[in-house]
C-alpha cells in the first residue's frame, strides 16, 4: 500500500476532524444538559457559514476573524430557539421533540435559501489555496488554521464552563438536573445560555468552513449525521469525548476511502456508531449515563 | 423445606459491597421483615432475589428450585413478585387496566384476567377507582394499586419494598389489615419496612442489614434491643448512652 | 406562421380552450377575454439541487413569457400560455403528487423535471392519466425504454453523451497524435453521476477505445470534503481526469487538485453540470480555465440563442443560458410548437403533433428537434465546451466552435498565480 | 364503544363513496393520506404502543419495496404475493436490529440513534448493490393490471390504500384488546414494573418490532407500485423515516386513530402549503410555513390531536370509556 497516500489521508482527515469536533461539541453540550437531539444542528451550521460569507462580501472581513460574529449571531439564534421552542418541549415524549426540532430545521434551512439563494458560493480568501508541504505530504493551510481555531474555540468553551458562574451551572445541570434546581439556579436561563453556546460552537465552525467548502443552503445534512456518530463515539454530553471523537471520525472516514468506495465511506461512521452503542453506550469518554 | 432460602449471597457495585454474605430462610406462610438504615442493601437484596440483578456469588432457592440467573418475569411465573419502593404504576392506564396486565400472568383469557383483576381491586379497596387513570391516584391509592397488581399475579411469595412509607396512620392501619388478610389466604410475605408500627404488627421475625451484612435476626421485640442494631440505626453514641 | 382565423379554426380553438378552462373553472367572462392554455413546469426548486431546479424553472418561465409576447398560440387564436409551477422537492412521491395537482388544475402538457427519478414518477403518472409530458432535462436511458406513449425527451440520452464524448476524444487524440490516455473517472454517487460515469466507462470498453481507466472513484452526493478522493486519484497518476459532478463538488474538486498539486493534462467531463455555471467561473477564476465538458450546450452562433441569452441575462443578472436553462427553454418551445400544429389541447392531438415535431432551432447545439418512436430527440447533441480565459467557449464540433480547444493544459492549475 | 363503532362505520361509508364526488387529484391526496396513515400506524405499533422509538423505519419500507419489486421484475411474481415475502424480509431485519438493541438494553435516544445508524447503513448498502439497481435505482415497468398491482386511475390505489388503513386499524384494535397489546402498553409505561409482573419484556419488544417492520414493508410494496421508481435515497433516507413518524406523533402516539388523524391533517397541509406558496422567486417558502406549522402543532397539542379531540368529546366518550 502507498504509505504516502495513507499519511496524506490521515493528515487531511485529522485536520478536518478538528472542525467536526467543534460541531459535535455543540451538539454534545446541548444533549448533555437538555437531553435533546438538536436536529437543526446542520441548518445552524449553514447559518454560521452564510453569516461569515455575507460579512466577507460586505466588509471583506476574513471568515477566520469573523467567526466571532457568526458565533455571536448563532448564540442569539440558539437562545431564541431555546426560549421559544426547546424550553417548551423539554418534558415531551422524545419523538415529539424530534418533530419539533425537524420543524426548526426545515424553517432555518429554507429561510437560508430564501435569503441567500440556492447557488453554492466558494469565496476566495488570501490563503484558501495555500499549502505547506512536508516532503510529499500536503498540509492545507486553511484546514490547518481551521483546526487550530477550532481547538482554540473549544478551549474557550471549556474555560467558560469551568470558571464562569453560568458555565458552572451548565455543568452542574449536565450532571444532575434536579441537583441544580435545588441549589436554586435559574434553570431556564442556564438552558437557554447552554443552547446558545451549543449553537455558537456550530456557528463558529460554520465560519471556519467557509474557506474550505462551498456555502449552500443544504450543506448541513451530512454534517449532522456525522456529528451524531462523533457524539456517540465520544459519549453523549462528554466534551473531551466530542473533541477526540471528531478527530477519530475525521481520520476514519478519510482513511476508509482506501479500503472501500468513497461513496460508502459514511458506513464507517455509522458502523462505529452501532458498535459503540452496543458495546459502550456511554462512549469512550464515559459521559453521563 | 423453606419457601425461600438465601445462601451467602454477595453483590458488589464496583468496590462497594452492597450485599455481603447474606443468608436467611423464610418458611411458607411466614411474614419476615427486613430492616436496616438507608443504604444497607435492602433494595439491592430484593433486586437479587427477584432477578433484576444477578448476584456475584451465592444461591437463592425458591420453592425447592434455584432461581439465580432467571429473569424477573420468570421469577414472577414461579410465584415470587415484588413491589417497588418508588411505585411504578402504568400511569396512562386505568386501575383496572393496570391490574389486568398483572392478572394475565396466570389467567388464560382476557375475560378471566379481568374478573380476577376486579376481585383483586375490590380486595385492596380500590373499587370506586376501578376506571380512574392511575395518574390521578393519591400516593396511598397508588400503593394499593401496586399491591393489587402483585396480588393479581397470584404469588406464593410477596416482596414488599416500603409499601407503608408516606402513608397516613389510618392508611397504614388499613394496609396492615389488608396484608394480614393476604397472608391469611396463604401468601408468604417478605417486607422491607421503615414504618416500625407496621413491621411490628406484621412480622414475627426480622432480619437486620447494615452495610450489606446481616447483623441480626430474630423476634422484632428482641432485635431492637440488640446493641449492634441500635448502633446501626442511631449511631454509637446513642447505643452507649442506652447501655 | 401566419394564418388567418377562419370560422373552422375558431370553432376548434374555442372548443379546445373551453374544455381546458372548464376543468379549472375559470369564469365565462374571463374565458372570453383571455383565452389561455395551461402547461406546467415541475422542477426540484427546493432540496439538495435547488440551484439547478430554480435555473430550470426560470428557463421554462422565460420561454412561456416569450411565446406569449410573440402572440401566443396563433393557430388557436393567439391563446396565451400559462405556466403552472410545481416543486418536486427532489422527491418522487412529491413529483407525482405535484404532477397530479397541475393536471387537476388543467395543465395540458407537463415539462420538467431535471432528475431522472422524478421523471420516472411523472412519466408513469402521465401515462396513467394520458397527459403529454416533455422531459426538458433528464438523461437516464431507462425512462424512454419503458415504451411510454405520452413521454418525450428533448435532452440527449446518456448513451448519446457517451457516443459524442468518444467522438470528440477520438478527434482530439488524432489531432494531437496521442495514442493512449490514462484516465480516472470520478462521479457523484447518485443516479445521474453513476449513469454518466458507468456508461462512459462501458462505452470505452465496448469500443476498445484507447483510454485506459485506472480507477473509478465514486463519492457521496452532497460531499463537503474531497481531499481523500483527490489523494486517491493523485496516487493513480492519471493523465486526464473525467469527472461527473454537481455544482458544489466541482469547486471542491478544482481546489483540491490545486492544493494537492495533481499533475494533469486535462480535466474533461463526460457531461455534467458544475463546470459551466457562472458561479463556478466567478469563484474559481483562473483555476477554472481549460476544463472541458461534453454537454448539450447553447449554439453560440445561433440567432435564437443570442436573443434568449441577452433577455435571460437581463432578467437574472450574472446568469446566462446554459445546458439546463437552455433545455428548459427548448422544452417549452417544443410544447408550444406542438400546440400550434395540433390546434387542440386534446392529449392525443398533442401527442400526435409531438410525434411529428420538427422544430428548427439554433438555441442549442444539435439539429432540429425530432423524436424517434421511443420519444427521444434524435437530433439532440452535445458540444465540447472549454473554459478559456475565464469564459466558456464551444470548441467542438468545428461547425459551432468559437475557439480551438487547448489540450493538454498549458499550465498546471497551481501555476496560474491566483 | 358503540358510538365509536357507528361513527367509524359512517366514516368508512363516506370514504367508500368519496371517489364519486372528487377529482383524481383529490383522490391522489387521499392515497397519500392513507399511505402515510398506514405507515404511521405500522410505526405506532412499535413506538406508540410498545415504546422503543425508531427513526429508521424507512429501512423496512425500502426492504419491502425492493424485495417485492425485484421478485416481480425478475421472476414475474405478482406483488400481491411478493409483498408478504418483502414483509418477512423486513421483519427479519427488524428482529435482528431489535435483538441487538434490546439485548444490549438500549433505551430512549440511544435506541433512536441505533435505528438511524442502521437505516443509513441499509441505505448505503442498497446504493451499492448491483442487482438492486446500484445508484441508478429500479425503474418499474408500467403494466396495468390487477395482478401487477398497476392501475391507470387513482381509484384502485385509493381503495387499496383505504384497505391498508382499515387493515392496520383492525390489527391495532385487535392488539389493544389482546394480551400482546396490553403487554406492549405495560412495557411502554414501565419496563421494570412490567417485567416484575411476569411480562417478558424482551420477547414482547421483539414481537412489536416484528409486527411493525412487517407492516411497514407491506406499505413499501404499495409505494413501489404507485411511484414506479425506487432509489435508496428516495425510499430509505432518514427523511422518509421522519415523514413516517410525523403523522402519528402529531395525531396522537399510541392511539389507534392518531396516525389517521395526523395524516388527514398534515398531508393536505403540506399539499396546500406547496400549491399556494409555490411562487417563482420564493422557492422554499412553503417548507418554511410547513415547518412552522409542525412546531406549532407540537407546542399546542403536546399529547397529539387525538387527545385534544377526546377532551372535547369527553362527555360523549365517557360511557364508552369502559373496557
Amino acid at each position: 500500500m502507498d504509505l504516502n497516500l495513507i499519511l496524506q489521508l490521515t493528515t487531511s482527515g485529522f485536520l478536518l476532524g478538528g472542525v467536526y469536533s467543534l460541531i459535535a461539541l455543540g451538539l454534545s453540550l446541548i444533549f448533555g444538559v437538555m437531553k435533546i437531539i438538536n436536529f437543526a444542528h446542520g441548518a445552524m451550521l449553514v447559518w454560521g457559514m452564510y453569516i461569515a460569507f455575507t460579512l466577507m462580501n460586505w466588509t471583506g472581513i476574513d471568515p477566520f476573524f469573523s467567526f466571532a460574529v457568526s458565533a455571536a449571531c448563532l448564540f442569539v439564534l440558539g437562545y431564541i430557539v431555546q426560549r421559544t421552542v426547546v424550553n417548551r418541549i423539554m418534558t415531551f415524549h422524545e419523538s415529539m421533540q424530534v418533530i419539533a426540532m425537524v420543524g426548526v430545521m426545515m424553517v432555518l434551512e429554507n429561510m437560508a435559501q430564501l435569503i441567500w439563494g440556492p447557488d453554492p458560493h466558494s469565496p476566495h480568501t488570501k490563503y484558501s489555496l495555500s499549502t505547506i508541504w512536508l516532503g510529499s505530504i500536503m498540509i492545507d493551510t486553511p484546514r490547518l488554521l481551521a483546526f487550530l481555531l477550532a481547538f482554540l474555540i473549544a478551549a474557550a468553551v471549556f474555560v467558560f464552563l469551568k470558571y464562569t458562574d453560568i458555565g458552572k451551572s451548565i455543568r452542574a445541570s449536565a450532571d444532575n438536573r434536579t441537583g441544580a434546581l435545588i441549589v436554586g439556579t435559574n434553570v431556564n436561563r442556564v438552558y437557554a445560555v447552554c443552547f446558545g453556546v451549543g449553537a455558537a460552537c456550530v456557528g463558529a465552525a460554520g465560519s471556519l468552513l467557509v474557506p474550505l467548502m462551498p456555502v449552500s443552503p443544504h450543506t448541513g445534512f451530512p454534517f449532522k449525521l456525522t456529528s451524531f456518530a462523533i457524539v456517540i463515539l465520544g459519549g453523549m454530553g462528554s466534551l473531551p469525548g466530542a473533541m477526540v471523537g471528531g478527530l477519530m471520525i475525521g481520520v476514519a472516514e478519510s482513511l476508509g476511502t482506501v479500503f472501500i468506495p468513497s461513496s460508502l465511506k459514511q458506513v464507517i461512521s455509522f458502523g462505529i456508531m452501532v458498535l459503540i452503542l452496543l458495546l459502550r453506550p456511554k462512549g469512550l469518554f464515559g459521559g453521563k449515563g | 423445606m423453606p419457601l425461600l432460602e438465601l445462601k451467602e449471597v454477595n453483590k458488589n457495585f464496583g468496590g462497594l459491597k452492597a450485599v455481603s454474605q447474606v443468608s436467611f430462610e423464610l418458611n411458607g406462610g411466614e411474614i419476615l421483615g427486613i430492616i436496616g438504615p438507608n443504604g444497607a442493601g435492602k433494595t439491592t437484596l430484593f433486586n437479587v432475589i427477584t432477578g433484576f440483578l444477578k448476584p456475584d456469588s451465592g444461591e437463592v432457592w425458591f420453592n425447592g428450585e434455584k432461581t439465580v440467573g432467571l429473569k424477573p418475569h420468570q421469577v414472577c411465573k414461579k410465584g415470587m413478585v415484588r413491589t417497588f419502593q418508588l411505585v411504578k404504576p402504568f400511569i396512562e392506564l386505568t386501575v383496572l387496566e393496570n391490574v389486568v396486565v398483572a392478572a394475565l400472568n396466570r389467567a388464560k383469557t382476557i375475560k378471566e384476567a379481568r374478573e380476577k383483576a376486579l376481585r383483586t381491586i375490590e380486595l385492596v379497596g380500590l373499587k370506586e377507582k376501578t376506571n380512574t387513570l392511575s395518574s390521578g391516584l393519591t400516593l396511598g391509592h397508588r400503593k394499593r394499586l401496586e399491591l393489587a397488581r402483585t396480588l393479581a399475579t397470584e404469588p406464593k411469595l410477596l416482596l414488599l419494598d416500603e409499601v407503608m412509607a408516606g402513608l397516613t396512620p389510618t392508611e397504614v392501619d388499613e394496609l396492615i389489615r389488608l396484608l394480614k388478610e393476604v397472608n391469611h389466604r396463604g401468601v408468604t410475605i417478605l417486607l422491607i419496612e421503615h414504618v416500625m408500627r407496621g413491621l411490628m404488627a406484621l412480622s414475627r421475625r426480622v432480619v437486620v442489614l447494615n452495610y450489606g451484612q446481616k447483623i441480626a435476626e430474630g423476634v422484632p421485640g428482641e432485635v431492637v434491643k440488640n446493641r449492634q442494631v441500635i448502633e446501626a440505626y442511631l449511631g454509637e453514641e446513642f447505643a452507649g448512652a442506652q447501655g | 406562421m401566419k394564418k388567418k382565423m377562419n370560422r373552422r379554426t375558431f370553432l376548434k380553438y374555442s372548443a379546445a380552450v373551453g374544455a381546458t378552462t372548464a376543468i379549472a373553472g375559470v369564469p365565462t367572462l374571463l374565458r372570453a377575454q383571455a383565452p389561455e392554455i395551461k402547461i406546467a413546469s415541475i422542477q426540484p426548486v427546493t432540496g439538495v439541487i435547488s440551484d439547478i431546479g430554480i435555473s430550470m424553472r426560470r428557463g421554462n418561465q422565460m420561454a412561456v413569457d416569450d411565446i406569449n409576447a410573440r402572440g401566443g398560440i396563433k393557430s388557436m387564436g393567439g391563446a396565451k400560455l400559462r405556466l403552472l409551477l410545481g416543486d418536486s422537492e427532489a422527491k418522487e412521491d412529491v413529483a407525482r403528487s405535484e404532477a397530479e395537482r397541475v393536471i387537476k388544475d388543467g395543465a395540458v402538457t407537463l415539462v420538467g423535471p431535471f432528475l431522472s427519478g422524478n421523471a420516472m414518477a411523472i412519466a408513469t403518472l402521465c401515462e396513467q392519466r394520458g397527459v403529454p409530458f416533455v422531459m426538458d432535462v433528464a438523461a437516464a436511458d431507462e425512462i424512454t425504454k419503458k415504451g411510454f406513449k405520452y413521454t418525450f425527451r428533448v435532452f440527449p440520452t446518456t448513451s448519446k453523451f457517451a457516443d459524442s464524448m468518444l467522438f470528440y476524444m477520438d478527434k482530439i487524440m488524432k489531432e494531437k497524435n496521442i495514442s493512449k490516455i490514462r484516465g480516472v473517472v470520478t462521479n457523484t454517487g447518485d443516479l445521474f453521476g453513476r449513469v454518466q460515469g458507468a456508461t462512459f466507462i462501458k462505452a470505452l470498453k465496448d469500443k476498445k477505445f484507447p483510454i485506459e481507466v485506472l480507477g473509478h472513484v465514486e463519492y457521496p452526493l452532497g460531499i463537503q470534503d474531497l481531499s481523500a478522493e483527490i489523494s486517491k486519484i493523485k496516487a493513480l497518476k492519471p493523465d486526464v481526469l473525467f469527472p461527473v459532478a454537481r455544482p458544489g463538488d466541482a469547486k471542491l474538486m478544482i481546489r483540491e487538485l490545486y492544493k494537492q498539486r495533481v499533475e494533469l493534462q486535462g480535466i474533461i467531463s463526460p457531461g455534467s453540470p458544475g463546470w459551466y455555471e457562472p458561479e463556478f467561473i466567478r469563484d474559481m477564476k483562473a483555476l477554472a480555465d481549460f476544463v472541458m465538458d461534453n454537454v448539450p450546450w447553447y449554439n453560440p452562433v445561433g440567432k435564437m440563442y443570442k436573443e434568449v441569452n441577452s433577455a435571460f441575462s437581463k432578467k437574472f443578472p450574472g446568469k446566462y443560458i446554459d445546458t439546463n436553462s437552455g433545455y428548459a427553454y427548448l422544452g417549452v418551445l417544443v410544447i408550444a410548437d406542438a400546440l400550434e400544429r395540433a390546434k387542440s389541447t386534446k392529449p392525443d392531438d398533442i401527442v400526435a403533433a409531438l410525434k411529428k415535431t420538427y422544430l428548427k432551432q439554433d438555441l442549442m447545439v444539435g439539429l432540429a428537434v425530432a423524436f424517434d418512436e421511443r420519444g427521444d430527440n434524435i437530433n439532440a447533441d452535445t458540444a465540447m465546451i472549454q473554459i478559456i480565459g475565464q469564459s466558456i467557449k464551444v470548441v467542438l464540433p468545428d461547425k459551432a466552435a468559437e475557439a480551438k480547444y487547448i489540450y493538454p493544459m498549458p499550465k498546471q492549475i497551481w501555476d496560474r498565480g491566483v | 364503544m358503540k358510538i365509536i363503532y357507528s361513527f367509524l362505520s359512517i366514516l368508512l361509508l363516506i370514504l367508500l363513496l368519496l371517489p364519486n364526488f372528487v377529482s383524481d387529484y383529490i383522490l391522489g391526496i387521499f392515497v397519500l393520506i392513507f399511505f402515510y396513515a398506514y405507515m404511521g400506524q405500522s410505526w405506532n405499533v412499535l413506538t406508540g404502543y410498545a415504546g422503543p422509538i425508531s427513526l429508521g423505519h424507512s429501512l423496512y419500507l425500502g426492504i419491502g419495496a425492493y424485495i417485492s419489486t425485484k421478485l416481480a421484475m425478475d421472476l414475474g411474481l405478482t406483488p400481491w404475493i411478493g409483498m408478504w415475502i418483502g414483509g418477512l424480509g423486513a421483519a427479519l431485519v427488524g428482529l435482528a436490529i431489535g435483538f441487538l438493541g434490546f439485548r444490549f438494553g438500549l433505551k430512549g435516544v440511544y435506541f433512536v440513534l441505533l435505528t438511524i445508524a442502521f437505516g443509513e447503513i441499509g441505505r448505503l448498502t442498497v446504493l451499492h448493490l448491483k442487482p438492486l439497481g446500484h445508484m441508478m435505482g429500479l425503474f418499474v415497468d408500467f403494466k396495468p393490471g390487477l395482478a401487477n398491482f398497476h392501475f391507470r386511475g387513482n381509484l384502485p390505489y385509493y381503495y387499496i390504500a383505504l384497505g391498508f388503513v382499515v387493515f392496520s386499524l383492525i390489527v391495532v384494535r385487535a392488539l389493544e384488546v389482546s394480551k400482546w397489546g396490553r403487554y406492549f402498553v405495560a412495557l411502554r409505561e414501565d419496563e421494570d414494573a412490567a417485567e416484575s409482573l411476569g411480562v417478558n419484556v424482551f420477547k414482547y419488544k421483539m414481537i412489536a418490532i416484528g409486527i411493525s417492520s412487517f407492516m411497514t414493508a407491506l406499505g413499501g410494496t404499495f409505494y413501489a407500485n404507485y411511484i414506479f421508481y425506487l432509489h435508496p435515497t428516495s425510499v430509505m433516507s432518514m427523511w422518509v423515516s421522519i415523514e413516517i413518524i410525523m403523522r402519528p406523533i402529531i395525531g396522537g402516539l399510541g392511539t389507534p386513530f392518531g396516525p389517521l388523524i395526523g395524516s388527514l391533517l398534515l398531508t393536505p397541509l403540506s399539499e396546500i402549503a406547496r400549491s399556494y406558496f409555490t411562487k417563482a422567486g420564493l422557492e422554499g417558502i412553503h417548507i418554511v410555513i410547513y415547518g412552522l406549522l409542525l412546531i406549532a402543532a407540537v407546542l399546542f397539542f403536546p399529547g397529539g390531536i387525538f387527545a385534544f379531540i377526546k377532551k372535547i368529546l369527553k362527555p360523549i366518550l365517557r360511557e364508552s370509556k369502559q373496557m
